[in-house]
């Protein structure tokens, strides 16, 4: 594999700078079965929370033009149940494990990210933007001072280095980044789902039990390539961008507006190979182009 | 990509596509398919209707965008597959009796026939349900020991199920609750369930279902669950 | 016509509750060619300034997955040219004509507000949500402090009600509106488009010279009915929602989350046809379901 | 709505699509197409090519989404179309010579037969440009008294206009502004521009462009204008 892809974000070293998102991709292991996941520049595991979480009920899933609402509300296993039946496989891999952590209050981020403080991963992922469940953080995320607030602590106690996930929903995402690198975080990443809702005329109801839903896909690039570029003026710290990369062109344009690396959601339920030919297609611009690095074209605009 | 061989209605909104296709496919199991670029955003799930000799079938009803553009799609021209899919029925020990209702029959028509092939001398009893009109019907006189058609009335008034007889039904949730209802108790009963469906392989948890041993995935762990699992309350 | 679709906005008759939206219609005569312009509820003018604008140099136009960007930057005639070259032409038309009123400062909007005065307009809508430009006066709409306090001064001054249109940009929606509607405000519209940004990767520069546009259309309907909803709760006063509507189907969601009436925006350009053939569905929907007016669904999630 | 009468590739990447149509259509006029729901949004502009006896052609090159599903259409099949829209080409007084670059020859052919028809003892020279390949080029043999072909230069290299002729040019706009340079200011220059379109009919202020005069929208106060209009700084 050619080196052009390379992208340090701050000591972290990957491959490429494509990752699937956290929520999309499982613990990687479905992806298996379509390529090797050592070819992915990074992975982003399901968002955990300490205890085990059931998710939402009622319909989870709904289409809407270019793009996808979903009400998951952070179904997941809990941290100890994914460090002894998840860490061990996604360890041996030769890619960067992130860990996406939500949380319902401060003591549950923290107890979680202690928790996290006993195995070797690369990089923390503090979920303070999920739209679905009030354990998802999303009151967090809302205004500067708050996400600073919870940022600072987490920072404090965790071994890892921490990237704070952002939502579009709230104050000015730029604010909330200043907010989260002065307390401390690492790395930035956005874009959450945005919070839409959904109604089903036929039958005159709201169509997730939990009122809204998050929004992605294709539909919320612009919204998204904006946000990206209002933080990397805003910050220092690298950032992780995301929303509606659906080609290795999306994914140029967020690097191009300044982005470190960048992470594909929606995308992997309709091309379950998506991150793999965006990596390829990212390697054929730099050969065309003559980049040494990829990083050459990173901010340009 | 797999290539149309063709694709054509059987009935009013109902189609029956053909595609070229190898592997081991079950009974059970299903594709997603896709036709288009971003408009649906989603593939669609669709089960497996028969599949033989490299040709698989799909057996839909139009309803919606993803169906009707599959429903245009002519022989010759691609559609992209992404399967097979889901954990498929298990193997049939005893007799069947498979009770289908409107384009749930879509899948009960290759588990029959798989259970035949295995079990010359198994007995298969089928129960179609229908709203308005009936389709397909022929293809499971052709296979079937016994087939009860009802049109516009309800199947399970008519539903008897042998004490020998393993009950595998697909249609509407509220049909396939009844089915499991009149079924006796010692008689095992399978469904298959439907969600709405995102990934299609276990990794984004929107076809969640509850069930007594706890959230399970339609998509992975299904689409094919025993009733007492998934109409537990 | 039937009654069925008859609605008032406070005290003003609507045939319907359909209405094009500001700056996708112009002043209505191109659509004339298409249909009669009695069979709208109402319409909304392009946005208005004091003076003169010429707009946005570069690139106006972008599409995007389901949806489209635009910077056109406020290109209009002025107020007087206005008054003097379309109102005779709106005014003789038996619909309710809007007109849409943006500003750089206290200034212009109340100039604008004034001159407005002489005329006979049933309903103003107080744009403070034009992202494209300064005179747009987004700056007024990004705070419930601002655009309350902009609205009390443009409500205090005006002989017409006031609408006032809300940026989806800005802090919460429902803030705003409270914000509005204590400070006079007669209505709320909502939403104008959705920052976002293009970026053209094969030339590496921005598309708009303006750096970020407007997002609107399809891709966007989502998080307007989302804002729609969460603005209807918080507020009496009624409100007219936009923000992707295509089809009658989405127009009666909207208004089944409490909207008194919609506009239509992006759609225009698609289908000329589009508000008429919205009307003839609500039509169709009130005979199958026996509503004696469309009223009865309203608000019904 | 429009049935399409024959949809075919002239030479690679770019197509010509002839549907019914009866009403009046100028040179120089265009319409919105679509064949598409949402994906992509919005219409596409394309210019006429020729009109006659109830049948429309547009010559379009395949370059993005849009022109890509118009290109698959078959015959039989229908495309909505909007308009004719714009003003189109003025009526030529004197002698006609036209300049076209690349795909900007597709409106030109319509105004050359037009002008021959109405003028036939007007005389009618062409100049048609191409990056690598060629096309069309008989169907102007055929009716021009003149035609200067270049492939890979520069057209305005060998452009010599007359004092009886009015120059009509449609192509790059980097091209059409050496045209308007090169020739003498007593000729008329008209220039057909492009820009992004939403409405095409003049409501959305998108296709904005800067004038002597002050703005003006290419779909309606346009996509004609004199040189020194649009050229003008
Ligand atoms: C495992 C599985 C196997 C299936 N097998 C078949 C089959 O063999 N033949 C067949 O005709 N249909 C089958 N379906 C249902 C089929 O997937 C839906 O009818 C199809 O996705 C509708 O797509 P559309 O774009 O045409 O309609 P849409 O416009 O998307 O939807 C039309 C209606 O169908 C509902 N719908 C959408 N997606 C689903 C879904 N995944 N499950 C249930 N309802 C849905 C929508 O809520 C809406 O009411 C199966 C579904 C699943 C989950
Ligand atoms: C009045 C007018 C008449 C035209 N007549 C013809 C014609 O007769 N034959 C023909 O082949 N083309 C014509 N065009 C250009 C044609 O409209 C575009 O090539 C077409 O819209 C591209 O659509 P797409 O979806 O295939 O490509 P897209 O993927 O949308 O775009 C491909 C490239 O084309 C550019 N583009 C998109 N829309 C336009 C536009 N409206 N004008 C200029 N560039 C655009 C994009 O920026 C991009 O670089 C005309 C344009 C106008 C404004
Ligand atoms: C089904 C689904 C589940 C998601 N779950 C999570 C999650 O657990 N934690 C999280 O931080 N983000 C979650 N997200 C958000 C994505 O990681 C991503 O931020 C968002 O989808 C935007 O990117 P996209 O447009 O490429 O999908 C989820 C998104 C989807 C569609
Ligand atoms: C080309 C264009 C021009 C617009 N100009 C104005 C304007 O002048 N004033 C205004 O308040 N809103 C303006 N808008 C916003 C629309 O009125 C509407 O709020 C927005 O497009 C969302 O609705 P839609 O998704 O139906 O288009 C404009 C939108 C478009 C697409
Ligand atoms: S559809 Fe994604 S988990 Fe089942
Ligand atoms: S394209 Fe809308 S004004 Fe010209």
């Amino acid at each position: 594999m050619s080196k052009q892809l390379e992208t340090k974000f701050n000591e972290i070293l990957f491959k490429n700078p494509v990752v699937p998102a956290s929520g999309t991709f499982g613990f990687g292991r479905e992806y298996e079965a379509y390529y090797d996941l050592e070819k992915l520049g990074g992975l982003c595991s399901k968002g955990l929370t300490l205890a085990p979480q059931s998710g939402n009920t009622g319909i989870r899933l709904w289409e809407t033009p270019a793009g996808l609402m979903n009400s998951i509300g952070l179904e997941n296993p809990g941290i100890d149940a994914f460090i002894e039946n998840e860490w061990p496989h996604l360890k041996s891999l030769d890619t960067v494990t992130i860990v996406n952590v939500g949380g319902k209050d401060e003591e549950s981020y923290l107890k979680a990210i202690e928790k996290l403080n006993a195995i070797d991963v690369k990089l923390i992922e503090l979920n303070i933007s999920c739209p679905n469940v009030k354990a998802g953080g999303m009151a967090y995320g809302m205004t500067a001072e708050t996400a600073g607030d919870i940022t600072k602590k987490v920072v404090a106690i965790s071994n890892h280095p921490v990237m704070v996930k952002l939502s579009p929903n709230g104050d000015s995402v730029a604010e909330i980044a200043v907010a989260c690198e002065a307390s401390g975080a690492q790395g930035i990443s956005l874009i959450n789902t945005i919070q839409g809702m959904a109604i089903d005329y036929k039958k005159k109801v709201v169509v997730f039990d939990n009122l809204y839903a998050g929004l992605s896909g294709p539909a919320v690039k612009p919204i998204a390539l904006r946000m990206t570029h209002q933080v990397c003026q805003a910050v220092n710290i690298p950032i992780m961008a995301m929303g509606g990369i659906s080609t290795w062109e999306d994914a140029l344009e967020f690097i191009m507006a300044g982005a470190t690396c960048i992470q594909i959601g929606t995308m992997n339920f309709i091309n379950p190979l998506a991150p793999i030919e965006i990596i390829e297609g990212l390697e054929v611009y730099c050969e065309k182009e003559g980049l040494s690095n990829i990083s050459e074209i990173r901010g340009i605009v | 990509m797999a290539i149309i061989q063709s694709n054509e209605f059987v009935s009013p909104g109902i189609c029956k596509m053909t595609v070229a296709f190898t592997g081991a496919v079950l009974p059970g199991q299903f594709f997603m398919l896709r036709a288009w670029d971003k408009d649906p955003l989603l593939s669609r799930p669709i089960s497996v209707h028969d599949y033989e000799d490299g040709k698989l079938t799909f057996l839909y009803q139009v309803v919606g965008k993803g169906t009707e553009i599959l429903s245009c799609l002519k022989a010759q021209s691609e559609v992209t597959l992404q399967g097979p899919l889901g954990n498929g029925f298990p193997q049939i020990v005893g007799d069947l009796c498979v009770v289908g209702g409107g384009i749930g029959i879509a899948p009960l028509y290759y588990l029959m026939k798989d259970y035949k092939k295995k079990n010359p001398h198994g007995n298969c009893r089928v129960y179609l349900g229908f709203r308005d009109s009936s389709y397909c019907v022929e293809s499971f006189n052709a296979i079937a020991d016994e087939v009860n058609l009802n049109i516009g009335g309800i199947i399970t008034d008519q539903l008897k199920v042998a004490a020998s007889e393993v009950v595998v039904t697909c249609g509407p949730e509220v049909m396939m609750k009844s089915v499991a209802k009149v079924t006796p108790a010692e008689n095992q009963v399978y469904v298959s369930m439907e969600a709405h469906m995102a990934c299609g392989i276990g990794a984004c948890l929107g076809c969640t279902c509850a069930t007594k041993y706890g959230n399970k995935k339609v998509c992975q762990d299904g689409p094919v669950f025993l009733s007492g699992e998934v109409f537990y309350v």
